[in-house]
């Protein structure tokens, strides 16, 4: 059991929670979170949104029961969480894309600050599409010299694939889509973060399954983090 | 202290926690998070004869206190399970049931076949999963075609024999009584309970295959009642499942007569589990004064 | 508007939502905490046709998601209903099921006939309680017994006749098929599910009856699937009923066939909890422009 | 809802809690509670232990699940409660006694100070046993002269039946039918108040059956209290 340091709602409906303890993991890894005992069954998948020396922290927008009942949590409860699991998303070196739409943002600061100080990379530009109020912006400009943010309409458009060698996004899955074809043939490789939901989380249920190119794989282990060739192909 | 060893038939347990089939994998993911040799045994993902890509679509579904699955068998096949997976489990000294299913009888007779040439220490016959169309759960509904499955499966086989039988068969005692009758070495229950979830947006099923199986503590009043059914209707042991989740949970399939039990859904409530469950019998053991599982075994 | 009007047959009701039988009483005591002429219908504790004390022992317990209960028919017998209990109901503008069970067919018949000489609106044949030992749920296990209740009953009154299935039955399809083969109006399903709970410090059943019913949301995906395999199988009307809480839950029953539900165990977990559904359903209704629930029953 | 005003641990694993509004009910009388959505699936059953102009307040000791949820609830979170149900206490006169065992103590504060305010009660005792601590003895001590408390062992030793008109009661079945039994042939008449589990609380669903000398009753709207001699009959 971890205990929480702080658990702010950031914007409608989305907190920003930090918990206590040493913990790993990679950029694009997830944990699974409970802070009830039976009760709902499942724990929730969430993404690492930033690790510190002595901290944790998730970004996550309250969809159901489960994330009411995180949201709901104050500083001193207590939480049980396990990973970190699944892959991440891969070293990369070069001209870099981060692109996150909504709370797809979660996984990508953590992200953004493990490729902003990578020597590989020669350039990180973050696009970052929000319905109505941006999610983190002041710590995400912080990372990187140029953030672009849209409000409503399409953040894909904003990105021209040519200028990357690697893009990498997360976000619904119409906009991962769309970036991906727009993608093709262009200089850029695109890495999209899937969800799906999970039980085990560790690739021992078989319920994660994610249709690639190469078969089925489990979103939990293989993923979440593909190749957009791999996922949205024919 | 106390001794949670159990004999399931021939077979010596080191305590009554098996891992149920499907919930495991083959073992190696939790095998990265504890010591699984602590575990009695570790029953396999269900394999049939040829490998199966499983079911298209949402796969689970979360409901009160219980799940739906929908995985719908997805397995490498015998002969990839053989090369790949039952090695790591054959270098880990716990019982390992491979669970078996199919489409055909003959699919279940090779696929048996196949097995029994190997290291294993039991057969589980899944004939109860109501995740695949063409088979697997319409073998235990009818005593008849349970009869006609076991017998086939017990002549291809010298390994010890379990039946794993469906709470959606007609008659669960009966049933249980042909698969003794056959010369079945005991018997697990209960698989899945075929149900059903709805997306009211979509106006659909949730799932492609339209219904899908129950598990989890929702079920757990229903598994009892069943294998109370059947222990006091056979005298081959019976592995006891569904919606397992504490030590008490453990006593009590133990009292309604189960020999051992598996622990399925609850895995992935808390990946260790299994460590807190043994830890709970163990100190409950100590604090009644039993010695031996034996003691309260069937007493209801 | 959004009209939540329905017809079962022959009877129209304002709305889908039917109180179950044994956890509605006679409907006073629900009648003193608000207007229950706002449901649709109300079935009333099942009746025999004598009085009967129930089971003795603990009649409830507390299941993930779930209750069991193993109240045993307790009753006043239909004389004393008709005397007693029947008038309040019939001051009210609601449907009124006359739930009956039984020992013998005779019984059966001989309550049936009793009620209809009286002013109801349907006769609920309650084939299906698990918690009596000496009949009850055994009529509805085969399909035969079905089959020879149902005309009994069938012959024993002119009102419209409802039956209801025991989620325990061999068949739940052929159950039902037989139901409308021998001129049933309509099917209710599900009852309770047969389950147990143990007490492991008395090393005992909870209950004195050894078994018990599970109601409640634990067993809604199961009660949704039987209502979709029955449904797509008769075409005389079907009540949904097993863990409805939500005014979801009723849309999803609706989706998959039943042409009205029944509210058992969510009212104990609120008692307004049908206002809270009815009001929920209509604003359903609203937001997706759905006039009647015509146009999405049977969807699935 | 209600708003819970206060939920103070006075003793091991025993809370006193104070919700607000206005409240009904007669002494001896309960409410059905939750501070919970669908899980546990049952309200818990919890007797009036004080009611003033804008407050009820609930004296609980922590059982099980739903107690622990209870316990767990801060000053401003909400609580669904229906109520009052059962019979309550009656109306006495004469020569009371009051005796509680344990958290039985929790429904006859109310009633002493009921009892304690009627004009038609000439002198009322109060007998209170507990374990080890004292629950809420001040409070008693306030609503009668004589306040004996036995810590461990056997309170009903101390009373008296043939001091008594009347003899209220609510702890342990073994205290209540000891007392009863000791009371046969007295001038007293004994009370006891009934312990089932509940489902409906209000005499639909008959799941809290106590089987008296005049046949099967329900808890929850017969009683839950009794005369001794129904209960305790054979
Ligand atoms: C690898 C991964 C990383 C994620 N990271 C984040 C994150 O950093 N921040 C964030 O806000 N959300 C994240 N999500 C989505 C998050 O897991 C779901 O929003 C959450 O599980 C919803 O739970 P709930 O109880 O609130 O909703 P409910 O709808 O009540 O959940 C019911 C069930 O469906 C599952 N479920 C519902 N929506 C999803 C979904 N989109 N993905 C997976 N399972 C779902 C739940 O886990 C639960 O089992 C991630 C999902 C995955 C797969
Ligand atoms: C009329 C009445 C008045 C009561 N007044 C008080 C009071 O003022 N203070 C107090 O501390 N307790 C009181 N109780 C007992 C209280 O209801 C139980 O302690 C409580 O329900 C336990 O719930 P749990 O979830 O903590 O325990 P669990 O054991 O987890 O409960 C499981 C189930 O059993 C039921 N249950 C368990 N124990 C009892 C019990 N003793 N009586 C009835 N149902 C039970 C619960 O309601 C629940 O449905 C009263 C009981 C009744 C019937
Ligand atoms: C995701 C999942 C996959 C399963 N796959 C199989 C299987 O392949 N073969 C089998 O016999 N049972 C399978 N089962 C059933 C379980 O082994 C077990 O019988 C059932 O889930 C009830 O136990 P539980 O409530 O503890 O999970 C599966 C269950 C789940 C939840
Ligand atoms: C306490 C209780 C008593 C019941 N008594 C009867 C009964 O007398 N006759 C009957 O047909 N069904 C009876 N039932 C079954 C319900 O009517 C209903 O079919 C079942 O509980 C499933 O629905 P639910 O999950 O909404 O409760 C009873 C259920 C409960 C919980
Ligand atoms: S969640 Fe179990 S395999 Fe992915
Ligand atoms: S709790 Fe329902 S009748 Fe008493």
């Amino acid at each position: 059991m971890a205990k929480i340091i702080s658990n702010r709602e950031i914007a409608p409906d989305t907190y920003l929670m930090a918990v206590q303890g040493k913990y790993s993991g990679k950029m694009g890894q997830f944990y699974m979170l409970r802070s009830w005992r039976f009760y709902p069954l499942l724990s929730r998948p969430i993404s690492i949104h930033d690790i510190n020396d002595d901290s944790i922290s998730f970004l996550y927008r309250v969809a159901g029961e489960g994330t009411v009942l995180l949201s709901q949590l104050k500083t001193g409860d207590e939480l049980h969480l396990e990973g970190p699991f699944g892959n991440g998303f891969p070293e990369l070196k070069g001209k870099v894309a981060i692109v996150g739409g909504g709370i797809g943002a979660a996984p990508l600061y953590y992200a953004a600050k493990a490729l902003g100080s990578s020597s590989e990379v020669e350039n990180l530009d973050i696009y970052l599409g929000f319905r109505e109020e941006p999610l983190r912006l002041e710590a995400f400009e912080a990372l990187a010299n140029k953030v672009r943010v849209q409000l409503g309409g399409n953040v894909t458009e904003l990105v021209n694939p040519n200028s990357y060698d690697y893009i990498i996004t997360c976000g619904p899955e119409a906009m991962m889509e769309a970036l991906y074809k727009k993608s093709v043939g262009s200089s850029a490789k695109v890495y999209v973060s899937i969800e799906r939901h999970m039980a085990c989380g560790i690739g021992a249920c078989l319920v994660c399954t994610c249709e690639t190119k190469s078969g089925n794989k489990k979103v939990c282990k293989d993923g979440p983090v593909f190749l957009g060739e791999e996922v949205y192909h024919g | 202290m106390a001794n949670l060893k159990v004999q399931f038939g021939s077979i010596t347990m080191k305590n009554p926690l098996v891992m149920a089939s499907g919930t495991f994998g083959f073992g190696k993911e939790y095998g990265q998070l504890y010591d699984i040799e602590r575990l009695g045994g570790i029953a396999t993902k269900g394999l049939t004869l040829e490998k199966r890509s499983g079911n298209t679509g949402m796969r689970i579904w979360e409901t009160p206190s219980g799940i739906l699955n929908s995985v719908g068998l997805e397995n490498p096949g015998v002969e990839a399970f053989i090369k790949e997976e039952l090695p790591y489990l054959n270098n880990l000294n716990v019982v390992k049931l491979v669970n078996i299913g199919g489409k055909t009888l003959q699919d279940y007779v090779d696929a048996i076949a196949m097995v029994s040439k190997e290291k294993a220490d039991m057969i589980e016959l899944n004939i109860s999963c109501p995740n695949v169309k063409e088979g697997g759960m319409a073998f235990g509904i009818t005593a008849d075609s349970t009869r006609r499955i076991v017998r086939a499966a017990r002549n291809a086989t010298q390994l010890p024999l379990v039946v794993k039988l469906s709470p959606n068969a007609e008659d669960i005692v009966k049933a249980a009584v042909v698969c003794q009758e056959e010369g079945a070495d005991g018997i697990t229950l209960i698989n899945t309970v075929k149900a059903m979830a709805i997306d009211i947006d979509k106006r659909k099923s949730i799932f492609d295959n339209m219904y899908a199986g129950l598990s989890g503590p929702a079920i757990k009043p229903i598994a009892l009642r069943m294998v109370h059914e059947v222990c006091k209707n056979v005298s081959i042991p019976v592995m006891g499942v569904g919606g397992i989740t504490t030590w008490k949970d453990v006593v009590e399939f133990i009292m309604v007569g189960a020999t051992c039990v598996q622990i399925g859904t609850a895995n992935f409530i808390k990946s260790t589990i299994p460590l807190d469950i043994l830890e709970g019998l163990e100190a409950y053991m100590v604090q009644e004064g039993i010695n031996s599982l034996e003691e309260i075994r069937g007493i209801i």
